[in-house]
């Protein structure tokens, strides 16, 4: 795998959220707002790059992999709290309100099955580049399926699209247009469930109808020959 | 002071810990076959329940039953799933 | 501690405030372990167990070792090194002694430790100042709710792969989408449960002396008065 | 045994490495932190409590001297003689999905001043800005609910009594 494809690779073919449905946690409780789902695909890049790199140097020395292997589980725990902990203070002395609306989040970081799976499935055997570069590619393709889910919600939810603190775009005027008012469903927990549902459902459909195009083309293939 | 503290709470605790955990697992150790810790071994370890098994060692054990190809790990791609194929179709089937 | 309180905390964090549905902690598990019955009620089980016990330890460790000296910002790591450790160390043993305990219920501890329920019910007891008796009823609560909706999800699954679905909305689409409408149903739970009888408010003020009340009736008292003189 | 002892080890000098860490961002975050809550609490004073924003110099806050399990902090406004003139509570109170904070100030008469929600998470309606007409009032019996969320408002009507409840105790 090229550093390109390896890059590329999480946004769409091997995309946490949508493809390997890790992390669905954040990706339903704290999708009520694009403010949110920066701030959360912000803390998680950080924590993911990290980790790797931190897991994948570890790792590249032979006599401290062997040192850590019984307690390897707890090792990587224990570096990927202490991140997520960092984080979670930086976020409480310069963005409180942030902090304030992300909540427990922050701290489930450390459970998130996409930190803990990329540091075992990958930081611990590769090397130190290719896991950075994992890190930052695993980390964007979340953020922006974050963003997407909070993109939906929000605008059929509240009519308006939060950017950053106050900086919000104010779209009522499509509501008005049709003479319906905004749909709070979407901002309430089934709401989430729901939409996750059926962007996972349409990322289906992409895929289905990929699939079989390509057998068409193969089959095509067979024979002309 | 203010360092010494924490210091020594995660000193103590890590140290408690790493201990009981190494203990237990020597002393109460339960033999498999090598095949079936191979397996889990290979496998991520991230216990995320995506392959819909409760984690891991579950997944592996289904996979040393024979009643999964071990195609359904949604966690590792690429090398290391070629890699974990290879091991199945020499080893178990 | 009245018995309405009692009843009150377990349905709130059971149904209100339902750790998957309301509070969306351990999805992964949700989705993943809940396409037989048999799993999903296994999954649910240890996970009450686990539950209960983890919160006890990371309640006590919270309020008598991270309080008193002041570090409090070391509980996430501290929490989650606990709970890992303590649920590989049962694990360890369940399987060396009761085999027959681990083979129905054993092999999802691992899966536990990465559960967000666990962490997310464990510090939001630590955080919120319960009592000790209040923070085991909330952990059971909780416990208990994750087991109910697992039950009812697997339920609604086996059932689904009976049916035939869109192509593309099969699988974890269609699930999600039940998951919404049970979410719908259940926030309608919101007013079946209503606080202890010694929470509700009593007649203000409580310490105001009496005389000085009649001293200074109120305008309605005067209205009255006048209303009825005329 | 040995083995074991050094595994134990291993895990302690990570966890060792990770607490060092961890404490020295706590030192640089943590006054940060407290400043931030200071300042956002002595804003929420001037903007609930009128005669001390106008009359700064002179009045004093008291912010220990009372302490009541049922709310989070107390603060006597206290003229330059040292009567009491107003007392102020930081309640809180479980809502819908969040605790509610508010800051609510009681007058000399037993009249709330003003209210203002510290910190609130709750998804169902706004009640950071919603008016529950209870300024210039010594009973709930004009408390208007946010309609549409009865937990919160339960919440905030809660927040409320407890205030009034307390003033009577601390205005003495």
């Amino acid at each position: 795998m090229t550093k390109k494809e390896n890059f590329l690779k999480g946004f769409i073919k091997e995309n946490p959220l949508f493809v390997l449905l890790l992390g669905t946690c954040p990706a339903l409780a704290i999708t009520t707002s694009l403010e949110n789902a920066f701030g959360m695909g912000i803390a998680f890049i950080f924590v993911l790059v990290m980790s790797n790199t931190i897991i994948s140097l570890i790792n590249s020395f032979k006599k401290l992999k062997e040192l850590i292997q019984p307690v390897r589980i707890a090792v990587y725990i224990v570096i990927i709290a202490s991140l997520v902990t960092i984080v979670e203070m930086i976020m409480q002395a310069y963005l409180p309100d942030l902090y304030n609306s992300l909540g427990v989040f922050i701290s489930l970081i450390t459970v998130n099955c996409i930190v803990l799976g990329r540091a075992e499935a990958y930081a611990s055997q590769n090397t130190v580049s290719d896991s950075v570069i994992d890190g930052i590619s695993m980390g964007l393709g979340y953020t922006l399926a974050l963003i997407i889910i909070s993109l939906i919600r929000e605008f059929l939810g509240n009519g308006t699209i939060t950017i950053w603190g106050d900086l919000q775009i104010n779209l009522q005027g499509v509501f008005e247009f049709l003479h319906i008012t905004p749909i709070s469903f979407f901002t309430s927990s089934a709401g989430a469930f729901m939409v996750l549902g059926i962007v996972l459902a349409i990322m289906q459909a992409i895929k289905n109808s990929k699939d079989a195009k390509e057998k068409e083309a193969k089959k095509q293939e067979k024979e002309v020959k | 002071m203010e360092i010494l503290i924490p210091v020594l709470v995660m000193l103590g605790l890590g140290f408690i810990l790493g201990f009981i955990i190494s203990l237990v697992s020597t002393k109460f150790h339960v033999e498999e076959d090598t095949r079936l810790t191979t397996i889990a071994s290979m496998l991520p370890g991230a216990n995320c329940g995506a392959c819909g098994n409760p984690g891991c060692q579950a997944y592996a054990q289904k996979i040393f039953d024979k009643e999964s190809n071990g195609e359904d790990c949604t966690v590792i791609k690429g090398e290391a799933k070629e890699k974990l194929l290879e091991y199945i179709k020499e080893n178990i089937n | 501690m009245s018995f309405n309180q009692i009843i009150f905390i377990i349905f709130s964090s059971m149904l209100l405030e339902n750790v998957i549905l309301s509070q969306f902690l351990g999805i992964c598990s949700f989705l993943g372990v809940s396409k037989s019955r048999k799993s999903a009620v296994g999954m649910g089980l240890s996970v009450v167990a686990v539950i209960v016990l983890a919160t006890t330890v990371t309640w006590l460790i919270y309020n008598y070792v991270l309080v008193l000296f002041d570090l409090v910002y070391l509980k996430t790591i501290v929490f989650i090194l606990v709970i890992a450790s303590l649920v590989q160390i049962i694990e360890i043993i369940i399987k060396k002694f009761v085999p027959s305990l681990y083979k129905s219920l054993g092999i999802y501890l691992p899966l536990i430790t990465t559960n967000c329920a666990v962490l997310g019910v464990a510090i939001k007891a630590s955080q919120n100042g319960l009592t000790f008796f209040n923070m085991l009823l909330y952990a059971l609560g909780s416990g208990l709710g994750f087991l109910l909706i697992m039950f009812i999800f697997s339920f609604l699954r086996e059932e689904l792969e009976k049916r035939k679905v869109p192509k593309a909305m099969s699988g974890i689409p269609i699930a999600l989408v039940v998951a919404s409408i049970l979410a719908i149903i259940f926030s309608r739970y919101v007013g079946i449960v209503k606080e202890d009888e010694g929470e509700k408010e009593k007649e203000l003020p409580r310490t105001a002396n009496v005389i000085s009340m009649h001293l200074t009736p109120s305008d309605e008292y005067l209205d009255n008065i006048i209303r009825r003189m005329k | 045994m040995k083995k074991n002892l050094i595994t134990g080890l291993v895990l302690s000098v990570f966890a060792l490495i990770c607490g060092l860490l961890l404490s020295v961002v706590n030192m640089f975050t943590a006054p940060v932190i407290e400043a931030r809550t200071e300042e956002k609490i002595n804003n929420s004073i001037m903007e609930v409590c009128e005669v001390y924003k106008n009359n700064k110099d002179t009045y004093t806050i008291d912010k220990e001297s009372i302490k009541h399990d049922e709310v989070d902090s107390v603060y006597l406004v206290k003229d330059e003689n040292g009567e009491k003139v107003e007392v102020i509570y930081v309640v809180s109170a479980k809502g819908y999905a969040s605790t509610i904070q508010m800051m609510i100030s009681v007058t000399k008469e037993h009249k709330i001043e003003r209210s203002v929600v510290i910190s609130s998470a709750e998804t169902k309606g706004d009640i950071k800005t919603h008016d529950f007409m209870m300024d210039g009032k010594d009973s709930l019996a004009d408390f208007d609910k946010l309609s549409g969320s009865t937990i919160s408002s339960k919440a905030v009507r809660k927040c409320f009594y407890t205030a009034l409840d307390l003033s009577y105790e601390d205005l003495k």
